[in-house]
């Protein structure tokens, strides 16, 4: 692996979490490098939506750290989308009453996290007058650029709800994506999706340039893309390195692949 | 809730097929300004009060329509907020005699009653909000008769009002006042709700979680709507005040509140358009019903008898149009 | 000290009642996901029938079961001409439906039964033990309390241990996912209506007489104390609702004895805001949903 | 066994299904398998009755479905396990999974098929007393199926069953698929995504595309034929 | 000829048009919608014979439900749509309080409110409105007297509703009695008055004056009897008919035997006056024979006052006109003491009879006395009764 002294991007220390008398997570520690992709992996209510739970502030852990380059963070999760945190949720979470570009736009929210955009920002603040409304253009041009990234811009002026499973998890993606984040937190994102998409969904994240967490439960997908990934199994971290290893690893097998794999 | 048709799918808004090209806020402010000129001067006083009213009534259910119908926050509570804001002005207006003082206390003042119950409620989901907002519908005439020496208990207080400028009549001034009160509110109400503003609180209404890893601080948002909504119940109540040259706890009774979440249901919620239709039906439907009542009954059933077809008249729009009044025109067109 | 005791007693006879009304709309909206804004005005033409009953025949008992069952029949009736019809994408065309019911319910009674106050007799005598010289409670309190704890012990194990009462939860929550399940949820639906109107009504029965009377609106006021202590209590929880009764009869006989009449609707907002900041679901409220 | 003829259906005025045709015959496990969109969820929902049918017949025993209310479908031996959240979120596990055999006269096998599925997933068994809303997104999958297995069905109506599960656990369930078929004989009508884990215990796979069925095909061949898959499975 | 009137709003040479604001829906509707119904049947009888200088009466009630906002539109209506001649007899404090500088505004008389505020009786700020019923204080005062002069010695306490009907009479009373022992409020959203009968009879009061509506008096006397508390209860005219509270006691109708009241129109159980006499037999042909009570008897003597002042503003009928009639005063009718009408006073009635419940009925006790809400004495009136017209309709 690489030097000690590798800024992490963002890392769990012994991260303890417990829902009344059930241990959700038990001293998981996971460190996550700029611009690698992670992936989580285990049976069904190991905890790694928790896992992404404790990331994003919705559950507080009972015992456990997390920091966020290098700085001890609390996280909160209206404060992610401006620290460039991104997560879609498993199964979809959409804003019914609104259309698919304003759902989108939800997201864009004209946080300039990078310094790619700075140059612009300049600009914009000698016209100050306008601000306000550039703005709101801007982050219906960002909303339109990630929905065609995520080839969905042909719906943009619909509501969700009637659309297909895939398109709308396709939006979910836009969403995250809209607000050009460096950490892009995948929760399922290949559930209900077909082979094909499947493999649109591998390219997506491969050229998505940010750094990202995946849970997955499709393995062709997460064994594609990952550099490193994580095992857990009740709670418990059971193994952690890159897809070949885990994929030779017994314990693995036994509790999360079973014969099929 | 849970079911095959999850919470997202039904939409309140009927589906948008196209891009809804939509009037600029402002042309339709002047068009309606320039219609209630005209009215003032074509009807009668009586209608032009009736007018006044209505446009009194728009300025609460406008901001009650955003805040229930676009942030999902159920008030039972404007009532009591009108309240407020007509005993601010009622009180502002009986020390310094300026109009637009008093205006401005009634809105700042409401306004901060405002961000108190809408901190409780941004913590509140259905109908336990209800209960509080309900509960504090009710807690007007308790206030007035504890604290008499100020708002003088049931009898309330009377306000001293200039007159008109010049030969104005009265009824025509009232209208142009409320009506300057709700066209200006309708238009801040539609700029605000077309920018981030109001995609965020309705992206609040439809699911939390997502819109808070999408970057929305959902509580911030809920007191906001809850604030602005409060801020237009102020106006209301001022311009309720104006219009009564009174103010008493009996005008704002728990049915007050009750009927502004019926008008905007009924109207169409979540829709300007709908708390405009609201608004009129407020003011329209219980004197209709009451000369209905008048034509057919005997004196022991008129007033009786009006309720009944008050009460037949809604759940006959509620089963018919279940998208309120302003949905009715689209599905016609649609056919 | 006497003076608290006594106070306590009258609030807590206060709050059975309460506790009676509030039970109904816990079954409402554990059955129907609605709250019921027309509960009262139901449960006042019930008690109208059977002051009619009544006053025909005689006999309280008659009077009371004919209100018990005419609450059964008029539950049935909204259920199934109006709110079976009521498209509940929105949860506020319920609650409007259900206003325009008290208007027409109110309109109807006016015009059978006039404007009147019309006294209401109670089964048992009001007059209070006394123990000590403080007035406590009177044989009819003591009906209202065995009435509320019957209702409560009927509710908690029809919802905990029958097969209805799960059928009735599930239809409740997931209409579809229901009927997959073979559960007839039209017919849940109905006859949560008509269970929760008959206990609408049975609380109409009780309240009534301890009010200043039977009339067209008698309820309204009731309605109020009744909800704000279904919302203290939770209102998926019939032992809630009770609680809930108990405290706000509680609160307003204490604050209206020590601090002054006008000051106890304040008292009971103060109350809502305290234990709803507390929790949010009320004082019974069950494990919070995890967000995502 | 079952037997549609000419189904049409959708949501609006525009059909999603045009002019379906199926035959299953008992015993058999038929995939139904098909492109994003292209209409299986709305098949089984008209299937159960959940959406009305515009035209076509839907005959299951001899008996046409169309007349019979959705909740009598369990009495017939019909399960549905609908895609996504079938689940009800406020009741707790045992609560959903004894709802799944309320119906059913023969209360000691409703109670064995009870412990039957806590022993088949035992994630469930741990969480019994935990509210709905509480589990993980396979957990309520598990449970959803669970379910519907109580009912001991003739006909099972699965959408997307291994969505959100663990290999493991999407193994296990093709194989009791299978074990339940030989067993008691059991018919499974499947939605996958999950195409190779379908056709891997189906007998035939059924192909939709844009609401017309294009192909039926025994599952061997359907695998095998790359055309077929490239042009409607997208592998 | 009428050439004056032409332009009066409401008035044309056969017709005269007013209105009411009354509730007649609602809680406060019980008794009270009963009133309006009553003046009507009484100008229908006066029509009948011809009207009032060839003029037939029309009387508009509108239904305000006793909120002030509705009180508001519906007056507006009335007098911006319907054109009506006067407002007579809206009632309740708080719905009528709201209109009066509307009415002011307007110029339209505003004739014999049914409260007992004292608001009506401003003439310098609102020359155009006045009472009818006399104002709480003075009831208070006339009350106060008689428990003053009959429980000498005794513990007094008083219990009354938290608005300026509660506080006014509590201010006659102690201008008279001093200081009351003991005393508390309630208020009509909470019909419950466990807590304050509990104190009242903690502090031992004898007797407890009760300025209540309806309902609640029959609410606390229940109450009281409840808890096993028997002072003797002194009731204000407004809440103590005792065929209203007899049947919200139902079955402990009993308890109101003894209990002492006030009124100043004859009782509606006394057939012996001639004028319950008259006013049953207009209920019967004109009133569908409603239930005769004393709201029935309240409504029919509005209508009488109103007929006469028509007659005394004579037949060149003005706002201007009637008002000065009224002021005029000198009407002699039902009232058991005179009206105070003059252009210093716009108050009703200045006085009433003491009254008590024997056999379930009230009765007359004593004699009628006079007094002010001032500082002036409580005086015994001795003025003579007078008797209705031949015909029933007063004459100029
Ligand atoms: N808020 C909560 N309250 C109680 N239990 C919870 C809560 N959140 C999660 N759990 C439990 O914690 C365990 C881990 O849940 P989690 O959602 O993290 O699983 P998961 O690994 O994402 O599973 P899946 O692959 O099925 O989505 C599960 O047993 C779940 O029931
Ligand atoms: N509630 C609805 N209202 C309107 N249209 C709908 C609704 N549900 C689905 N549709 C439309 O019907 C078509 C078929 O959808 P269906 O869900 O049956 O597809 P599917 O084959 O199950 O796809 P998936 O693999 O995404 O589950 C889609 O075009 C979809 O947009
Ligand atoms: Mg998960
Ligand atoms: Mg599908």
């Amino acid at each position: 692996m690489s030097t000690e002294n590798t800024a992490h991007e963002l890392a769990l220390d012994h991260m303890t979490v417990r829902f009344g008398g059930l241990t959700a997570l038990d001293d998981v520690s996971l460190r996550v490098p700029s611009g690698r992709i992670v992936g989580v992996i285990g049976p069904n209510g190991a905890g790694k939506t928790t896992l992404f739970n404790v990331i994003c502030g919705f559950v507080t852990p009972a015992a456990g750290e997390i920091t966020l380059d290098g700085r001890a963070w609390r996280p909160r999760p209206h404060q992610l989308n401006r620290l460039g945190i991104a997560r879609t949720l498993q199964g979809v979470g959409q804003f019914g009453g609104l259309t698919v570009l304003e759902n989108v736009q939800v997201g864009a929210r004209g946080h300039r996290s990078t310094g790619e955009r700075a140059g612009r920002e300049e600009k914009s603040r000698e016209r100050k007058g306008r601000e306000k409304r550039g703005r709101e253009k801007q982050s219906e041009m960002d909303a339109l650029e990630a929905l065609e990234r995520c080839g969905v811009a042909d719906y943009a002026h619909r509501l969700p709800g009637a659309l297909p499973y895939a398109i709308r998890k396709r939006v979910e993606l836009a969403r995250a994506l809209a607000s050009r984040p460096r950490i892009l937190m995948l929760d399922e994102p290949a559930g209900g999706l077909d082979p094909e998409e499947i493999r649109w969904l591998a390219e997506l994240i491969k050229g998505a340039g940010t750094t990202v967490l995946l849970v997955e439960h499709h393995m062709d997908l997460v064994m594609s893309v990952c550099d490193e990934i994580l095992v857990l199994d009740f709670g418990k971290p059971i193994a952690l390195g890159t897809p070949a290893e885990i994929s030779a690893d017994d314990k693995v097998t036994e509790a999360y692949l079973g014969a099929a794999a | 809730m849970t079911d095959l048709r999850e919470k997202s799918v039904a939409p309140v808004v009927p589906e948008k097929v196209g891009r809804k090209r939509r009037i600029p806020p402002a042309v339709a402010i002047l068009l309606g300004a320039a219609l209630i000129l005209i009215l003032t001067y074509a009807l009668p006083p009586f209608r032009n009060y009736q007018l006044a009213t209505v446009g009194a009534y728009f300025t609460v259910t406008a901001g009650l329509t955003v805040l229930t119908g676009l942030n999902g926050q159920l008030s039972l509570g404007h009532g009591a907020l009108m309240a407020t804001g007509a005993y601010t002005f009622a009180l502002t207006q009986n020390r310094w005699l300026s109009m637009p003082l008093s205006v401005l206390a009634a809105i700042v003042v409401t306004t901060l009653a405002g961000v108190v119950i809408g901190l409780a409620a941004a913590r509140l989901r259905g109908p336990y909000l209800a209960g509080l907002t309900l509960a504090v519908a009710v807690v007007v005439p308790s206030v007035t008769s504890t604290f008499d020496t100020t708002f003088n208990s049931d009898m309330g207080l009377s306000i001293a009002l200039d007159p008109p400028p010049g030969t104005i009549p009265m009824e025509r001034w009232q209208a142009w006042l409320c009506w300057a009160g709700a066209l200006v509110t309708a238009f801040l109400l539609a700029t605000l709700t077309r920018g981030r503003f109001g995609r965020d609180i309705r992206a609040v209404r439809d699911d939390e979680t997502a819109a808070r890893l999408a970057g929305v601080h959902v509580a911030r948002t809920q007191v906001l709507a809850f604030v602005v909504s409060a801020a237009c119940a102020g106006l209301a109540g001022a311009l309720f005040a104006v219009l009564a040259q009174s103010v008493s706890p009996g005008a704002f009774p728990l049915t007050l509140s009750l009927f502004l979440v019926m008008a905007i249901v009924i109207g169409g919620l979540g829709r300007l358009v709908g708390a405009l239709l609201g608004a009129l039906l407020l003011v329209l439907l219980p004197a209709l019903a009451q000369t209905a009542g008048e034509r057919s009954g005997s004196q022991h059933l008129e007033g009786n008898l009006a309720l009944v077809i008050f009460g037949v008249v809604l759940v006959v729009v509620m089963l018919a149009a279940p998208g309120g009044l302003a949905s009715i025109r689209f599905t016609l067109r649609r056919k | 000290m006497d003076r608290f005791v006594y106070l306590t007693f009258d609030g807590l006879s206060r709050g059975a009642v309460y506790a009676a009304f509030a039970l109904a709309l816990v079954l409402i909206w554990r059955a129907a996901r609605i709250v019921n804004f027309a509960q009262g005005a139901m449960a006042v033409a019930a008690v109208y029938v059977a002051y009619s009953v009544t006053d025909a025949t005689g006999s309280y008992w008659l009077g009371f079961v004919a209100a018990i069952v005419f609450g059964l029949l008029l539950g049935v009736a909204v259920e199934k001409t109006v709110m079976r019809f009521v498209d509940h994408s929105s949860p506020l065309n319920g609650v409007v439906v259900a206003l325009g019911l008290v208007l027409i319910v109110q309109g109807v009674l006016g015009i059978l039964f006039g404007n009147e106050y019309r006294p209401i007799e109670t089964p048992f005598r009001r007059d209070a033990f006394e123990v000590g010289g403080i007035a406590l409670l009177s044989r009819y309190d003591v009906f209202v309390f065995a009435a509320v704890g019957a209702v409560v012990v009927a509710l908690t194990l029809l919802f905990t241990r029958t097969a209805v009462g799960l059928r009735m939860r599930a239809a409740a929550f997931a209409p579809d996912v229901s009927r997959l399940l073979g559960v007839p949820v039209g017919g849940m639906l109905t006859l949560g209506w008509a269970l929760a109107a008959a206990v609408g009504s049975l609380a109409g029965m009780l309240v009534v007489p301890t009010e200043l009377g039977l009339h067209p609106t008698a309820m309204d006021v009731v309605f109020v104390s009744a909800f704000t202590a279904a919302v203290v209590g939770g209102l998926d929880s019939p032992i809630g609702a009770v609680t809930g009764g108990l405290v706000v009869g509680l609160l307003l006989s204490y604050v209206s004895g020590y601090l002054g009449a006008t000051v106890a609707p304040m008292a009971v907002l103060f109350l809502l805001v305290a234990v709803l900041l507390g929790r949010p679901g009320g004082l019974f409220s069950s494990s919070k949903a995890r967000l995502a | 066994m079952l037997q549609v003829d000419g189904l049409t259906a959708g949501y609006g005025a525009a059909p999603v299904l045009h002019d379906v045709r199926l035959s299953v015959p008992s015993g058999a496990i038929i995939a139904v398998l098909g492109a994003n969109g292209a209409g299986k969820t709305t098949l089984l929902r008209t299937l159960s009755g959940l959406l009305r049918a515009a035209r076509g017949s839907v005959v299951f025993d001899g008996e046409d479905l169309r007349g019979v209310k959705v909740e009598h479908l369990v009495r017939r031996g019909i399960a549905h396990v609908p895609e996504g959240r079938g689940v009800v979120t406020e009741l707790t596990v045992d609560e959903n999974l004894r709802l799944g055999g309320l119906w059913r006269r023969d209360r000691l096998d409703a109670a064995r098929a009870l412990d039957e599925v806590y022993d088949l997933f035992p994630a469930l068994a741990q969480r019994r007393a935990s509210a709905g809303h509480q589990l993980s997104g396979g957990e309520r999958q598990m449970l959803a199926l669970g379910r519907a297995l109580i009912g001991r069905p003739r006909l099972l109506l699965l959408d997307e069953p291994s969505l959100g599960l663990a290999p493991r656990i999407t193994a296990q369930i093709m194989a009791l698929l299978r074990d339940l078929r030989e067993r008691t004989g059991l018919t499974v009508l499947l939605v996958e995504q999950n195409v190779r884990s379908a056709l891997s215990i189906a007998d035939e796979g059924v192909v939709l595309s844009l609401g017309r069925v294009v192909t039926r095909n025994n599952a061997a061949e359907l695998r095998d034929d790359a055309d077929l898959r490239h042009a409607y499975l997208g592998f | 000829g009428g050439s004056s009137s032409s332009d009066v709003p409401g008035v044309t040479d056969t017709e005269i048009t007013v209105g009411t604001h009354m509730p007649l829906t609602g809680p406060a509707a019980a008794g009270y919608s009963k009133i309006a119904p009553a003046t009507k049947a009484y100008f229908d009888f006066v029509n009948a014979a011809g009207g009032i200088n060839g003029r037939k009466i029309t009387y508009k009630v509108k239904d305000d439900g006793y909120n002030p906002a509705t009180t508001q539109q519906v007056v507006r209506e009335l007098v911006l749509q319907d054109k009506v001649f006067a407002i007579l007899n809206g009632l309740g404090t708080p719905t009528h309080s709201g209109v009066l500088d509307f009415l002011k505004t307007n110029k339209v008389p505003d004739l014999f409110v049914a409260s007992g505020s004292r608001s009506w009786n401003q003439p310098d700020k609102y020359p155009g409105t006045f009472g009818f019923n006399p104002d709480y204080t003075v009831e208070g005062k006339i009350l106060g007297t008689h428990v003053k002069d009959t429980y000498t010695g005794k513990k007094i306490c008083f219990l009354g509703q938290d608005d300026d009907f509660g506080k006014d009479s509590l201010a006659g009373i102690e201008k008279v009695v001093g200081a009351v022992a003991a005393k508390q409020t309630y208020v009509t959203s909470n019909p419950n008055v466990g807590p304050q009968m509990g104190a009242l009879k903690a502090a031992a009061c004898e007797v407890v004056v009760l300025a209540t509506v309806p309902g609640f008096t029959a609410l606390s006397i229940g109450t009281a009897a409840k808890i096993g508390f028997k002072p003797q209860f002194v009731v204000s005219n407004v809440g103590s008919d005792p065929a209203t509270v007899g049947k919200a006691l139902g079955q402990a109708a009993p308890l109101l035997e003894g209990v002492v009241s006030a009124n100043y129109l004859p009782l509606n159980t006394d057939d012996s006056s001639p004028w319950i006499q008259l006013f049953k037999k207009v209920n019967d042909q004109y009133n569908a024979g409603a239930e005769f009570d004393n709201n029935i008897v309240y409504g029919m003597s509005v209508g009488y006052l109103f007929v006469q002042s028509l007659q005394a503003a004579g037949k060149d009928l003005t706002r201007d006109g009637i008002i000065a009639a009224v002021q005029k005063n000198g009407f002699q009718g039902p009232g058991l003491v005179p009206l105070r009408f003059s252009d210093k006073d716009h108050s009703g009635y200045g006085g009433q009879q003491l009254t008590k419940v024997e056999g379930g009925k009230a009765v007359f006790i004593g004699q009628a006395y006079t007094t002010d809400d001032g500082d002036g004495a409580v005086q015994p009136y001795t003025g003579q009764a007078v008797t209705p017209p031949q015909n029933g309709i007063p004459t100029a």
